[in-house]
């Protein structure tokens, strides 16, 4: 195994753990770390970070878990992420006793802000926090209300703790960030630019996991990878280039995108883990470092389906990441039951055929073992792309 | 061997109190559908708005007209006439597990036309009032895509601390009502004038005055009206209609209506056997089937949390003249049900449980709208298991016929009020 | 001359269709799908070769489609039962702009590109209520044959709407319309007319009448009805009055898939064939 | 001789048990439940009268239950199954806290009273996936009958996983696994595990206590019990009569109801309660 096959393959493994189990193994790296769940689809990770804590991307169990308890608090037509992740509370393993301070969850849909509800009368001994992220433009108001919506965060969180958050620490955890952001954006460059030189399966499990390790520990890991890459040869297949959009808060199981690539697609670009490389240009780490994210936020994160954003309708941005990732089609995978990317699909569609783009609709769910169904019609989209 | 199987269908008459009140509340509510279909015609200024904590009493400052997609949805469905709307709107891409007002407004939308092509206005401008629901954002985006009309988006941060009102929140809620207000002043040509605004502010407060007082009557028992089902006519003149005379004076005359029926000991139904909180919006398509398997267990609703979507009057808020702008940022941040967790909401049924003497809690999740179902299992288990009271869950939708089945229903709410006859007995035993 | 077949293996039952280099069907195969996928498909293709009076072995080239396309061991090629549906319809009938492809458990609309290929498709969502299988669960509950199911849907004069979406609710519904002593015909026209608005939905999901050629009174827009359901006369009907114009059914339409196949499994033979000619490398 | 009978109409089996005042069980059947709903009640009445050999007229008061509840020709009153299995769960297994009914297209937790009333009660949602209609379509794409599938399931080791418990979609989903060359008994196990865990989110709404019994028609199947108590963690209680138990529920109301002088006064259980349409 090389370098790089060996970091995939730590990340793949990584990414199977359960929260409990992900803090854990950064324990071995450093003692006593405790750590705080991120809700997709954003939260500033370096405000948790230079809470000394680890931010920890709170995607569901992705089938680990029976949802036995949940189920009876949500119906059945609510999304898994939202079952699976109040069942890691119900089950323990998200508790204070694991190491664990609390939770964090945003304003991105209906269900996610109930959850959190439903999650701190169930949980009561934990901080749970819940950030309404603004839904409007960059003007004046917006911008003083995100400044102290994110200074709220912060307050509460070293509250919550016992201990202050000083902005020296927020600025280095942002310098980390800033780092972390660029090296993720490289490796999707990369594999724009190189396809074939690493699966999107397997990025996906690199991006993941990124989001269960301690920036410092993960930066490295992805510098080497990339060294690596930078001297593979890409082989050229015959596949249909697209660009995957849809899964920005449930992620998908790993199966299905590995079903996706061997069906023929090869993905180009995609909105998987989004809220953790959100941000397009570095955040500035002097000044009020918290107000430099709260402007961040407001003014260079990608468009997602969980943002209103006056005068930059999502469409616009669909048809850019196409456009910049050379693909020739669209696949909208949405998480079964998400009412924002369900809708989303309706102008994405209109969008998509207005410019004799092809796309495909496409909906996953946590407990999926076999990909039959899906794969059909994967299948067909290459062929018709294909076949002459 | 006696052979008199009684009939599968109800055969006793529901309860179904139409009476001076619906009557009353047919006629405001015509008048308003008068004026819009006027304005479909004459292209005089309207604007799309969402009911929950709405903020009408700026538009009707400039005499914009308000127009309430959900209020369409919501007819459409109870004339059960959503279905084909649904569908086409699932033709053009909506999913079956999408909310299906949505679906119903932009495929009537899509097959009967805005404006002088069809029955209801093309606004003018749409107010997004984000209020709770996030699907308020993308069914005005899919509104003003579709229609190519300009979009104001409110941004009501969500209660995220306890009750009270956040300095920061409203500073932010009241500076993007600023700035409805001049993007009003320039459709309309109308300068602000903030006497005006105080005035009808004053109205607002007159007609929550009234559904306050309504609401408090149903604690007599029995209940003049009940608290869910005959909501809906006291709904449309508070919600919609909201910071007009003609709203103001529906509550005076409903309310002196209600005040004599109790004087006189006449409740909702002839008989009061149940007294039960709703929680959920109800099954529109279903209505009076729904409402009937209530009354043959002469169940009446006392209190329920759909009728405060659009506020929580019953709780003391009120408009204020002295301070327009700024009440009426609170009442779109605190004061209504839908911007505040689950947790307040269910301090809200157990203070209607205590306060309104109610045997039993009923929620009616919805599969379309996820700001009131998603969660109410827990809900469910919260009433049953901590605080003991009898709790019934069912399920169908509000606007989709499709999700509801009779039988189903029927079985589920005839077995809950076996259990709840059966304990009474025992009670009464003892 | 090389014989091609194209074998669907589906939920329900496995077809093969075997076909020459001029693409004329030399034979038909049919048999009932069971879990030993291979064996089903051999004895499918058997049935076919004895009506084209060739022998199995003779075979040159054997596309499979269908859900059990991987198991087949004996394939030249893989493609799927959408591809194929849409390449066979097509073929028959190069006017066809629209496919509705009705098979036991799935039901797909397919809009066509210019040349046969698939521009868009839906299946059926989750729920199964919407496809052959129901129909014939409905028949055996009823006792009467598959074979009869569409015609007698013909005679109804009253027919009975099921409303639920799921497949074992609408059972219960049916039970109840002949408790309360509904005719055959009128239940099976509803269960036939229920089918047919959800499938008619998809078709226009997939963009049918979108564009007004019908209601302008122009062209209708071709519609190819294909996959064994299309064999119920009724069900054909429910979906013309439901569609506002008359559709296209094929003579044998459970087997258009695997002549579709068989047409791709060709063309893919005559570029290997080719390929090996002028000695090229193949891809 | 004064008798009582309790009529238990479902979506897949129709369920009659007579019963005299001492509340013994003189006879009790199972029939299927046909596309003729009427004649099924008619014939399971007609069944148990000639197995207890009893004259028509002797069965003064009939009780209806099931979804088939107001099909019943002869029944003087309706109850829902919901207390109907509650109280025939209670008679027989005196502890009973807790029910679990499953029957043809709904499955239903109960929490039950000290006298085999109802406290709580939580069903399946609308769909009917993994209902017991749902083990009869596996059965048949596997080539066993019901009364098999139990007994070949617990034979099971790697037990295989079921991308959902969709009725329609199980065949399909099992044909795939059977070319997928999994064994039978590994197949079975992995349906009854399925069902079972979903049964059990169920069982968890209105909180386990015991005695659970576990009643309905799928309680003949021995690898559903097994799956049940394996993830519940406790024994249920089964009996020759948990298929019945909802008929003699019936049975038992219309029992109280022959013995009561007038309703509501005697004895609490005397008066059950019952829907007037
Ligand atoms: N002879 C027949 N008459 C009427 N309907 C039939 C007949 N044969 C098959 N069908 C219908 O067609 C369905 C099977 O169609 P088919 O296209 O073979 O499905 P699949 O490809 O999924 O196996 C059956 O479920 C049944 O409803
Ligand atoms: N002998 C048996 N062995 C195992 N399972 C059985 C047997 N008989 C019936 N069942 C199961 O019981 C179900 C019917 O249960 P029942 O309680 O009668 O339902 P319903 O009241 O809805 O008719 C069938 O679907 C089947 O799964
Ligand atoms: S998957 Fe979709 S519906 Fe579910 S929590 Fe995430 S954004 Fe909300
Ligand atoms: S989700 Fe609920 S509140 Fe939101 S638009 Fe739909 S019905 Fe209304
Ligand atoms: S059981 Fe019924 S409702 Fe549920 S998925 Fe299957 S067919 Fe649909």
């Amino acid at each position: 195994m090389t370098t790089g096959e060996k970091i995939i393959q730590e990340c793949r493994d990584l990414i199977e753990l359960l929260p409990s189990q992900a803090l854990l193994a950064a324990r071995q790296k450093h003692p006593g770390l405790r750590g705080l769940a991120v809700f997709p689809v954003y939260a500033p990770p370096e405000v948790i970070h230079a809470a000394g804590l680890m931010p920890l991307g709170l995607f569901g169990a992705g089938g680990k878990l029976e949802t036995t308890q949940a189920d009876s608090r949500f119906q059945s037509f609510i999304c898994s992420i939202a079952k699976s992740t109040l069942e890691l509370f119900l089950c323990g393993d998200l508790s204070p006793e694991n190491g664990f301070e609390g939770a964090v969850f945003s304003s991105i849909c209906d269900v996610a802000r109930n959850l959190s509800s439903v999650v701190s009368r169930n949980a009561p001994d934990f901080y749970i926090e819940y950030l309404h992220l603004p839904q409007n433009a960059a003007t004046e108001a917006a911008r003083d209300y995100t400044r102290r919506e994110f200074h709220r965060f912060r307050a509460n969180l070293a509250h919550a703790i016992g201990r202050p958050i000083t902005d020296e620490a927020i600025a280095e955890s942002i310098k980390l960030y800033n780092r972390l952001r660029e090296l993720v954006s490289e490796l999707y460059e990369h594999r724009r630019v190189r396809p074939g030189t690493i699966r999107t399966a397997d990025l996906f499990a690199v991006v993941m996991a990124g989001t269960f390790m301690m920036p410092e520990d993960f930066i490295p890991m992805i510098e080497a990878l990339l060294a690596e890459l930078r001297t593979c040869v890409p082989v050229q297949r015959d596949s249909v280039n697209v660009v995957l959009e849809g899964a920005f808060c449930e992620a998908p199981p790993i199966d299905l995108i590995d079903s996706i690539e061997s069906a023929g697609c090869q993905i180009m670009d995609d909105d998987l883990a989004i809220g953790w490389r959100l941000f397009s240009r570095d955040v500035p780490a002097t000044g009020d470092p918290v107000a430099n994210l709260a402007d961040a936020y407001l003014t260079s994160s990608a468009y997602t389906s969980v943002r209103h954003n006056n005068g930059q309708p999502r469409t616009k941005g669909l048809l850019q990441r196409v456009h910049d990732s050379h693909a020739d089609a669209v696949i909208l995978a949405s998480a079964k039951f998400c009412e924002p990317a369900l809708l989303d699909y309706v102008l994405f569609r209109r969008t998509l055929d207005e410019h004799d783009i092809p796309h495909l609709k496409i909906e996953f769910e946590e407990k999926m073992w076999t990909f039959e169904r899906l794969r059909n019609e994967i299948e067909t989209f290459t062929e018709s792309l294909l076949f002459d | 061997m006696p052979t008199a199987a009684p009939t599968p269908t109800d055969s006793r008459p529901a309860s179904d109190y139409g009476g001076v009140v619906h009557d009353l509340s047919r006629d405001v509510m015509t008048s308003w559908m008068n004026q819009l279909q006027a304005a479909a015609r004459s292209g005089s200024p309207s604007a799309y708005m969402m009911v929950s904590g709405n903020c009408v009493e700026i538009l009707r400052c400039f005499d914009i007209l308000p127009v309430f997609p959900e209020i369409n949805a919501l007819q459409l469905a109870i004339r059960k006439k959503a279905l084909p709307y649904i569908l086409k709107a699932e033709e053009i891409g909506y999913a079956s597990d999408n909310c299906a007002y949505v679906k119903a407004d932009i495929g009537y939308t899509l097959s009967e036309g805005v404006g002088e092509h069809g029955p209801t206005p093309k606004p003018s401008m749409i107010v997004c009032n984000f209020v709770g629901c996030n699907v308020y954002i993308k069914w005005f985006e899919h509104c003003a895509e579709m229609l190519d009309v300009p979009l104001v988006m409110i941004d009501v941060p969500f209660v995220r601390q306890g009750e009270a009102v956040q300095p920061g929140d409203l500073h932010y809620v009241i500076a993007q009502l600023q700035g409805l207000i001049v993007a009003c002043e320039e459709l309309t040509g109308i300068k602000f004038d903030i006497d005006r605004l105080r005035e009808i502010v004053g109205y607002s407060a007159r007609a929550e005055e009234g559904w306050s007082r309504a609401k408090d009557l149903c604690k007599h028992h029995p209940a003049p009206f009940d608290a869910y089902f005959d909501s809906i006519n006291m709904m449309g003149p508070i919600n919609a209609l909201r910071g007009t005379k003609e709203a103001a004076d529906f509550f005076n005359a409903a309310v002196a209506h209600y005040e004599q029926m109790v004087a006189e000991g006449i409740g909702a139904t002839d008989e009061e056997n149940f007294r039960v909180v709703f929680e959920g919006p109800p099954p529109y398509p279903y209505y009076r089937n729904f409402r009937n398997l209530f009354a043959n267990w002469k169940a009446v609703c006392v209190q329920s949390t759909y009728s405060t979507v659009g506020g929580t009057w019953e709780f003391g808020f009120r408009h204020d003249p002295d301070r327009p702008l700024e009440s009426i940022a609170e009442q779109m941040l605190v004061h209504n049900l839908c911007n505040r967790t689950m947790q307040e909401r269910y301090r809200q049924i157990q203070r209607y449980v205590q306060e309104w003497e109610a045997d039993a809690l009923v929620i009616h999740s919805v599969k379309s709208c996820r700001l009131f179902s998603a969660g109410q299992g827990d809900m469910r288990e919260y009433f049953t298991k901590e605080l003991g009271v009898p709790t019934l869950m069912v399920e169908s939708d509000l606007e989709d016929p499709r999700y509801y089945a009779e039988a189903q229903m029927k079985n589920r709410i005839d077995a809950f009020f076996e259990s709840l006859e059966y304990k009474r007995l025992r009670e009464d035993a003892r | 001359m090389p014989y091609i077949a194209g074998i669907d293996i589906g939920g329900g039952s496995t077809k093969t269709v075997v076909i020459d280099s001029e693409r004329r069907i030399l034979g038909r195969g049919l048999a009932r799908s069971n879990a030993d996928f291979d064996g089903v498909a051999q004895r499918s293709m058997g049935a076919a070769c004895e009506e084209a009076g060739i022998d199995p072995s003779e075979i040159d080239y054997i596309a499979a489609t269908g859900l059990g396309r991987y198991s087949l061991e004996r394939r030249n090629i893989q493609i799927t039962d959408l591809t194929c549906g849409a390449r066979g319809a097509a073929t028959l009938y190069p006017e066809a702009r629209y496919v509705l492809d009705m098979g036991a458990q799935c039901t797909r609309a397919i809009a066509l590109r210019d040349g046969g290929k698939v521009k868009t498709f839906r299946t059926n969502e989750k729920c199964a209520a919407g496809s052959g299988g129901f129909l014939e669960r409905v028949a055996r509950y009823l006792e009467i044959s598959l074979d009869d199911i569409g015609n007698l849907s013909m005679d109804a004069d009253d027919p009975q709407p099921i409303s639920s979406v799921c497949a074992v609710l609408a059972e219960s519904e049916i039970i109840n319309h002949v408790s309360e002593g509904r005719s055959i015909p009128n239940i099976l026209r509803g269960a036939h007319d229920s089918l047919a608005g959800r499938t008619i939905s998809q078709l226009k999901m997939v963009g049918f009448g979108q564009n007004g050629a019908q209601s302008d009174g122009g062209e209708d827009e071709v519609v190819v009805f294909i996959g064994g359901v299309a064999l119920q006369e009724g069900m054909v009907v429910c979906c013309e009055q439901r569609l506002g114009q008359s559709l296209i059914v094929p003579e044998h339409p459970a087997h258009v898939a695997a002549y579709g196949a068989a047409i791709l499994g060709l063309q893919r033979h005559l570029k290997r064939v080719d390929a090996s000619a002028t000695s090229e490398v193949q891809n | 001789m004064q008798y009582a009978a309790g009529v238990d109409i479902g979506s897949t089996q129709t369920k009659a048990v007579l019963m005299d005042l001492s509340r013994a069980i003189v006879a009790r059947t199972v029939i299927p439940t046909g596309a003729h709903v009427i004649r099924a009640g008619r014939r399971a009445l007609e069944a148990i009268v000639a197995e207890a050999n009893v004259r028509p007229e002797e069965v003064e008061y009939v009780v209806g239950t099931g979804y088939g509840r107001y099909k019943v020709e002869a029944g003087d009153a309706q109850v829902t199954e919901i207390s109907c299995h509650a109280r025939g769960a209670q008679f027989i297994f005196p502890g009973t806290r807790t029910v679990i009914d499953m029957g043809g297209q709904d499955t239903k937790a109960i929490k039950t009273g000290p006298d085999g009333n109802v406290v709580d009660f939580c069903m399946n949602d609308k769909c009917a996936a993994g209902t017991g209609r749902f083990l009869a379509a596996a059965a048949d794409v596997v080539g066993l009958t019901l009364e098999e599938i139990g007994e070949v399931s617990l034979k099971g080791t790697k037990p295989i996983r079921l991308t959902s418990v969709c009725t329609v979609f199980v065949e399909s989903d099992i044909m795939n696994y059977l070319a997928q060359r999994k064994s039978v008994e590994d197949i079975l196990a992995g349906v009854h595990q399925a069902i079972a865990s979903r049964t059990i989110g169920l069982v968890r709404r209105v909180g386990v206590e015991d005695e659970v019994t576990f009643t309905g028609g799928v309680a003949r199947n021995i690898g559903m019990v097994r799956a049940l108590e394996e993830k519940l963690g406790t024994a249920l209680n089964v009996g020759p009569d948990s298929h019945f138990m909802g008929a003699l529920g019936a049975a038992l109301f219309a029992v109280d109801k022959l013995m009561a002088a007038s309703p509501r006064t005697s004895e609490i259980d005397a008066s059950p309660v019952w829907s007037d349409g």
